[in-house]
């Protein structure tokens, strides 16, 4: 099923409240923005006739029951093609089960938990369930080496979000690959959600003595964290992961992250053309820089574009399958491809260097 | 805390207009109707069982049914400590989560796929089971603490739960349990739904659990009134842990994913309002509670972030204008056990039997 | 003793909570000088009198005290008028000294000297207070809680008292030294409104009384005259 | 050594910002037996026009404080005014329902305007001294010696002005006080104008030793304060000041000594013990009741 | 044997002595009073006797059964009863609840077969509400079965306490200033009620008041207690005139 005639109907599921309101607002901002492109330029051509797309958005307040509902409303009441979101895993993973039981594609554009696209059961892939960026093992991974090979260092510290699964995954990868690697993890701290106070395990780092700091954290609480450790006097390099990549960092920040380097998906600066328009546009739209979430957004819309365009009809089955196969898609954050059999996208990560209050490309990187 | 030192009681009686007299009257003579009660119920279930088979309403709206059922039992299981006993608990959403990961742990790691939809009944009851006795464990503090520092005993009791699931690699920690099977069915929900509120509305009606009310209105005369005031609170909190947790295993089975984040402090306070919007001290109420609340928050999904600054502006006027909650402290007389009007019934035949001849 | 303007008067008082009705509508007045008393069974209204006149709850009729409407006056500013009433039940404030209990009284006085003079002729009427200053409220007995409460009501400046059953739960010595501690305070020009049970007493140091039946006045004539009626002695003063 | 003296400092900041939100809320508890859970979102207010001061109006530090304690306070007597006053003789949870839906009603309207969190600038210049190894912000000594020193003000007036007089009337029995010719609705304002202005204090000095603010900051705070203001006895200023010390120095101290992933669990289990041994907290003192 | 025997009852508040080497022998049947000044130590008795507060000395039998170190619902099961100096009474249940609580320590179905609503609880809960409402009936409060006792008028209410307090199935039953707020002419009717109660209910009944009317009326034997001790004993007549008990506590006039 899905769809009335004249118009092509996508669902959000966002994080407008709760706690991750940013994430919510970036991801409404990049789904409003990506539809009035294709309604601007008279819809989208799917078999030969424009379409206008028709979004929805719900808000999944931060609650995982919500954020099932909120898919299952899309999905009954709705009649929605496909539903992009929700972003972080703990609400992706229940929206996730209600789309692939009701065999609707659902796209999330943040959600990093490797268990969001695999059935745990059967540890076989969900067949309706993708996502547009890397996985937490992924980036862990990359991140480690980065720090092993490019920054040569050997003792690493690392202080993560506890209560947090992407930070937590990220973390873990992290220290797994530094130290099969060679490298030791010298102080490996944690925190809880909302905390402001950093000063305990800041202090317990600087006396573990580590030659690099890793902070898989949110953009919100990173300036915190390594303002906190310079005042407690450590000097050591700090390094991220994609969630450092919001322009907000470096408003937060202000000098203190000079210097310092994050994987993600792509670079602003070293952008295709296809990226800087995105960008650009944003800007005009919102006024600020986008961060990854938007960017991951822009795409996970875009894959849904290019895969009902390549399906060549408004069908949720034909939809999954034409997405399934894509060829490879080149969106703002890079190009991707869906390995096979999995909703997992192939992608390249980047790591970016915070210069002069900008992020710049400082390595491509392999995992 | 002590919900009853009230120096001042309005009771207030609108002014009704003569059609609405006549209203009153039809609704007074429905809402006493006994039959209402067992009707209803049967109804229900048997509904609960042709809405899945004939997909008689889509399953958006079998989900939130499945989720109202869920927030009826949270709400009516603490509405009993709350409500009924005049406490303040906000953990409710640890017995929830200690509920959910016993039936989660059960599901997913101990029973193999193909008999769990045989032992789910006894899942949900293990889950129950193993957050009473958590809740026995909480009663404890309750002997000697009352009031805001009991409060700050089930606040802490609530995180510590969370924290400690985080810490366990082995049920997922801070990632949580994805892919549980899905379990839990509108039957199912109505079932449970249906008897932990008449569990609770039996026990409520009972001596003991007119001791329970007698702890919220004056604790020292209630023991010297021969209340066993530690027996009646370890009730309370054992039975009322006992359905959270049952609420927590039909969530997990129907959300088919936990995490510690979902069982946090916030949640305690969304159930919370839920008991305190239906009414302190009416089960009733605390159905209408939860319904309304759960109705409300997806009828009201179209405002986007605006819908979270209605709610709470809702809940205040609601307060104001009704500080005991919709049903405070009150029931429908078609909910109230049978023989507990009865026997004033009898009471009063009797008396008129007796009278009348004297009259003649 | 009468003047023709009484200095506090009440008409068709009626007060209710809720749908229970508490009193209803009453008239009488106080002269000044006078100890009046209004006796009545339980809940026949007169706490709720008392109340109405301090305008601690809602009332429909009138009441007026010299020229002046209270009914446009806020509680607190009553008291300011001097109008200052003794509570059921002594409303000492537990976690405050005798000290503090006597200076925030004193709220709407500005004269500090006078103040300061006027400690000391408390302190000439309850010696046992000034013994105990520092103490807190809350661990007085309860023969000195009600010294404080009448005490506190003389800091106001009070002109008028009103007093709500005084000689509740207090021993027979301290029911007497109450008692003649009002007619002192009466002596040196307070005028006093008295809510009693012990009817006895009160009639006795009474210059008028009313009784109060379920939120009407019965009855009403000089102390001395109910003291002698048939009727409240039956009803009141245990035949 | 060195470590445990910056860990004792670590703790002494973190405890003292708690010990300054808990005092606002201990005194509107204190004197209203009301847990004002819309504290932490007053907190949080108090937070936002700090950075709204600082960063549109370009105010230095003074100022700004000053704006913030007197808007804050201006909100809360507004708020007592329009959502606790009616329910003054409702049950005493009718009032602590309505103060969460007014914290919900805070946070999310905020929201609206602000779903990104935002930074407040630099108001003081920081200055670090390496003393013997111990790090000690200029800010961390603003932040304790401003608790401390409001603690003591708030402690003095409650104990020795007729205000704070007529405040403690008011705790014990508020029916008597206009009796007494003491503006009870006045006295009321005054409490929740000086308790939420300190909360706004506390969002301020908050803010700037941690310059990222969002609307949910106050939530998680918010319950902290609770517990501070209850571990030292609730309704206590000086139990407030060591409950949030108390607080603190757990939370930092077992982040410091132990794996900090138990951090919670040992804190709220250290709470719960406490509690046992004195049920009413340190310095709080069960209301004597006779029977 | 007596009934109730306490033997060298003491005890403190922090370092106040509120009751000091307290000794009373009761027989089945009795009605003695306790007087004394304000804060003299009648209520802590009281407390004592019920399990509110401990006795840090001493010990109290009934029956030959020790109190000390009980709880109040053990001692209360025991055949003591009491109401209050201040109407506590459960405000928002109704005056029926009020009354079948009392018998929390003699129900025979568990909480599980309430939970279930076998027939035993239908049936018990029945059989206590016409106990209850036969109770109530007695005292002509069975009309306001049904409505909140917050709702009573405050003669009702003490009534009620009354009742509730019967309704335990006392031995003994502990009355603190019953007459308080009461006019004279009450307080005539009360004495003719306690009578009654006593040999309706085969009571033994111990009386605080400080009406003396109603003391040197129908109590057989006094205490008087000072500070916590006993200054004197014995019937109503020689206490009426002796010297320590017109300083503490009657005044030069005497009774009145
Ligand atoms: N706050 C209140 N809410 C509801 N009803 C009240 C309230 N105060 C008093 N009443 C009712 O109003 C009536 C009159 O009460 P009031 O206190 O004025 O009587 P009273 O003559 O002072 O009696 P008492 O001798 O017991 O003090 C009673 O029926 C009482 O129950
Ligand atoms: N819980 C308590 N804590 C401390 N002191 C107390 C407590 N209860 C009573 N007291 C003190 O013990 C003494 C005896 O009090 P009690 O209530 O027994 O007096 P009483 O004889 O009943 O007086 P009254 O006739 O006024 O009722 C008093 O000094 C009182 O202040
Ligand atoms: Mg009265
Ligand atoms: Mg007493």
């Amino acid at each position: 099923g899905g769809g009335a005639s004249d118009t092509i109907k996508v669902g959000v599921v966002a994080e407008l409240t709760g706690d991750i309101p940013a994430v919510g607002a970036s991801c409404k901002n990049a789904a409003e923005m990506s539809v009035q492109e294709i309604n601007d330029a008279g819809g989208l051509d799917v078999g030969g006739k424009k379409y206008k797309v028709e979004l929805f958005i719900e808000d999944n307040a931060g609650k995982a029951d919500q954020s099932a509902s909120a898919a299952q409303k899309l999905i009954t009441q709705q009649n929605v093609v496909a539903i992009i979101g929700p972003n972080a895993s703990r609400y992706a993973i229940p929206a996730s089960e209600i789309a692939e039981s009701s065999k609707v594609v659902l796209i999330s554009p943040w959600s990093t938990n490797p268990k969001t696209t695999v059935d745990a059961k059967t540890d076989a892939p969900k067949k309706y369930v993708f996502r547009a960026c890397f996985i937490d093992p992924f980036q862990g991974r990359v991140v480690a080496k980065f720090a092993l090979d490019n920054l040569k260092t050997t003792k690493a510290a690392v202080l993560y979000d506890v209560a947090s699964d992407y930070n937590k995954g990220i973390a873990e990868f992290f220290k797994q690959t530094y130290e099969e690697n060679g490298g030791t993890v010298v102080a490996f701290e944690t925190y809880t959600t909302g905390d402001k106070d950093f000063s305990a395990q800041m202090t317990k780092i600087k006396e573990a003595g580590p030659e690099v700091i890793f902070l898989p954290n949110y953009y919100s609480e990173v300036p915190l964290q390594i303002q906190q450790a310079h005042r407690l006097g450590i000097t050591v390099p700090f390094l991220g992961s994609d969630s450092w990549g919001s322009a907000e960092l470096i408003t937060l920040c202000g000098n203190d992250c000079e210097g310092y380097y994050f994987s993600t998906h792509y670079a602003p600066d070293a952008a295709t053309p296809q990226a800087t328009k995105f960008i650009d546009a944003y800007k005009a739209k919102y006024g600020q820089v986008p961060d990854d979430v938007a960017a991951l957004t822009y795409d996970a819309f875009g894959l849904f574009y290019q895969a009902i365009q390549s399906a060549g009809k408004i069908d949720r089955q034909a939809v999954r399958d034409a997405l399934a196969v894509i060829p490879k898609f080149e969106g703002v954050t890079g190009t991707m491809q869906f390995q096979e059999g999995s909703g997992d996208p192939i992608k390249s990560a980047v790591i970016l260097q915070v210069k002069d209050g900008k992020f710049v490309w400082f390595a491509n990187a392999q995992p | 805390m002590d919900a009853q030192k009230t120096p001042q009681k309005n009771i207030q009686q609108p002014g009704k207009g003569q059609k609405l007299g006549v209203w009153k009257q039809y609704w007074d003579r429905f809402a006493s109707n006994r039959w209402l009660l067992p009707v209803l119920t049967v109804a229900g279930f048997i509904l609960s069982i042709l809405i899945p088979q004939f997909n008689l309403v889509n399953p958006y709206i079998q989900l939130i049914l499945m989720y109202i059922g869920i927030n009826i039992i949270l709400t009516t299981s603490l509405n009993l400590i709350n409500g009924y006993m005049g406490e303040f608990s906000v953990g409710h959403a640890g017995f929830m989560a200690v509920g959910a990961y016993t039936s989660a742990v059960l599901t997913t790691i101990f029973i193999p796929t193909s008999l769990n939809p045989w032992l789910f009944p006894l899942v949900v009851l293990a889950a129950g089971v193993a957050a009473g006795l958590v809740g026995l464990l909480v009663a404890i503090p309750s002997f000697k603490t009352r009031g805001d520092y009991l409060a700050i005993v089930t606040l802490a009791f609530n995180m510590i739960v969370k924290s400690i699931i985080e810490n366990i690699e082995a049920i997922g920690g801070p990632r949580g349990i994805p892919g549980i099977e899905k379990l839990t069915t509108l039957p199912w929900a109505f079932f449970w739904t249906a008897l932990a509120v008449w569990v609770i509305r039996n026990f409520v009606y009972s001596n003991f659990g007119r001791g329970v009310m007698s702890i919220r209105e004056d604790e020292i005369a209630s023991d010297l009134m021969s209340v066993n005031t530690r027996q009646a609170k370890l009730l309370a909190f054992v039975i009322s842990s006992f359905f959270a947790g049952i609420a927590g295993a039909l969530f997990a089975h129907v959300l088919q994913f936990i995490s510690p984040k979902v069982f946090d402090i916030l949640k305690s306070t969304d159930i919370l309002i839920m008991v305190y919007l239906g009414g302190i001290g009416s089960i009733t109420g605390s159905i209408l509670g939860a319904t309304i609340f759960t109705i409300l928050l997806e009828v009201l999904r179209p405002l986007g972030v605006w819908r979270m600054v209605l709610m709470p502006l809702v809940l205040v006027l609601l307060m104001l204008f009704r500080p005991r909650g919709i049903m405070g402290l009150r029931e429908f007389r078609w909910f109230i056990p049978h023989y507990q009007l009865l026997a004033t019934h009898l009471w009063r035949k009797k008396k008129e039997a007796a009278n009348a001849p004297a009259a003649d | 003793m009468n003047d023709s303007t009484p200095l506090l008067s009440i008409r068709d008082l009626r007060v209710s909570y809720g749908n229970i009705k508490a009193v209803l509508g009453i008239s009488f007045e106080v002269y000044e000088g006078e100890i009046v008393t209004l006796i009545g069974a339980n809940g026949a209204g007169k706490s709720s009198t008392l109340r109405a006149i301090s305008g601690m709850v809602p009332y429909s009729g009138s009441i007026t005290y010299r020229n002046t409407d209270l009914r446009k006056v806020v509680s607190d500013k009553i008291v300011a008028l001097g109008i200052a009433q003794v509570p059921e039940g002594r409303g000492i404030f537990g976690n405050l000294t005798v000290q503090e209990n006597l200076k925030l009284a004193t709220w709407q006085r500005k004269d500090k000297p006078e103040i300061e003079r006027d400690y000391e002729r408390i302190f000439g009427i309850f010696p046992r207070l000034k013994e105990r200053r520092g103490q807190l409220g809350g661990t007085l007995s309860g023969g000195e809680q009600q010294m404080l409460a009448v005490a506190r009501a003389l800091l106001s400046r009070s002109k008028v008292m009103l007093l709500d059953e005084p000689s509740m739960g207090l021993s027979p010595v301290l029911v007497r030294e109450i008692f003649n501690i009002l007619t002192e305070i009466n002596q040196a020009g307070t005028t006093v409104l008295l809510v009693e049970q012990n009817a006895n007493m009160a009639l006795r140091i009474a210059s008028r009384g009313y009784v109060l039946e379920t939120g009407n006045l019965t009855l009403t004539g000089t102390g001395a005259e109910l003291l002698g009626n048939p009727r409240v002695k039956e009803a009141y003063l245990g035949g | 050594m060195t470590y445990l003296f910056q860990q004792l400092l670590n703790a002494m900041q973190l405890g003292s910002i708690y010990a300054l939100i808990a005092l606002g809320y201990t005194m509107v508890y204190g004197i209203l037996t009301m847990i004002n859970f819309a504290h932490g979102d007053l907190f949080m207010v108090g937070a936002f026009l700090c950075f709204i001061a600082a960063t549109f109006l370009k105010l230095p530090f003074v100022p700004t404080l000053l704006i913030s304690m007197i808007g804050v306070a201006l909100l809360g007597v507004v708020i007592e005014r329009l959502a606790y006053k009616p329910l003054r003789h409702a049950p005493r949870v009718s009032a602590v329902i309505t103060a969460l839906g007014v914290g919900l009603f805070l946070e999310n309207f905020t929201l609206v305007f602000s779903p990104y969190p935002q930074h407040v600038p630099e108001l003081i210049a920081n200055k670090t001294w390496v003393i013997a190894g111990v790090s000690i912000s200029s800010l961390q000594i603003i932040i304790i010696l401003l608790s401390i020193g409001l603690m003591i003000l708030l402690d003095q007036i409650v104990r020795h002005t007729m205000v704070g007089m007529a405040m403690r009337a008011i705790s014990w029995d508020k029916t008597i006080v206009p009796l007494m010719g003491v503006p009870l609705n006045l006295i009321i304002s005054i409490t929740f104008a000086l308790g939420t202005s300190l909360g706004a204090a506390a969002g301020t000095m908050y803010s700037l030793a941690f310059p990222v603010i969002d609307p949910y900051m106050g939530i998680m705070v918010g319950w902290k304060a609770f517990i501070s203001a209850v571990v030292g006895g609730i309704g206590n200023i000086r139990g407030a000041m060591i409950g949030g010390f108390i607080l603190g120095g757990v939370e930092i101290l077992v982040a410091a000594f132990m794996p900090s992933t138990y951090r919670d669990f040992v804190a709220f289990s250290l709470l719960l013990v406490l509690l046992i041994f004195r049920p009413y907290g340190i310095l709080g003192k069960p209301r004597p009741q006779k029977v | 044997m007596p009934l109730l025997q306490i033997d060298h009852m003491t005890h403190y508040f922090g370092g106040l002595c509120a009751v000091s080497d307290f000794n009373l022998e009761l027989e089945s049947g009795e009605l003695i009073g306790i007087i004394g000044p304000n804060g003299a130590g009648k209520t802590t008795v009281f407390n004592l006797i019920t399990g509110v507060y401990r006795a840090t000395k001493g010990s109290i039998l009934i029956n030959d059964v020790e109190l000390v170190g009980k709880t109040s619902n053990q001692i209360t099961a025991l055949g003591i009863a009491r109401t209050f100096q201040n109407i506590r009474l459960f405000k928002e249940l109704s005056v029926l609840d009020n009354v079948r609580i009392a018998n929390y320590s003699r129900l025979n179905y568990s909480p599980l077969e309430a939970m279930l609503h076998t027939g035993r609880y239908s049936a018990e809960e029945k059989r206590i509400s016409e106990q209850a409402l036969e109770l109530l009936s007695i005292f002509r409060l069975d009309g306001l079965a049904e409505e909140r006792s917050a709702n009573l008028p405050y003669g009702s209410q003490r009534r009620l306490e009354i009742v509730r307090a019967l309704a335990t199935q006392p031995k003994i039953l502990l009355l603190d200033e019953p007459a308080a707020g009461m006019n004279p002419n009450e307080i005539i009717q009360l004495m003719d009620f306690i009578r009654w109660i006593r040999d309706q209910f085969k009571l033994t009944i111990i009386l605080i008041e400080h009406q003396m009317r109603l003391v040197m009326g129908i109590c057989e034997r006094l205490k008087v207690l000072d500070f916590g001790a006993t200054i004197a004993q014995g019937l109503p007549a020689e206490i009426r005139s002796n010297p320590k008990v017109l300083e503490a506590y009657l005044g030069e006039g005497g009774e009145e």
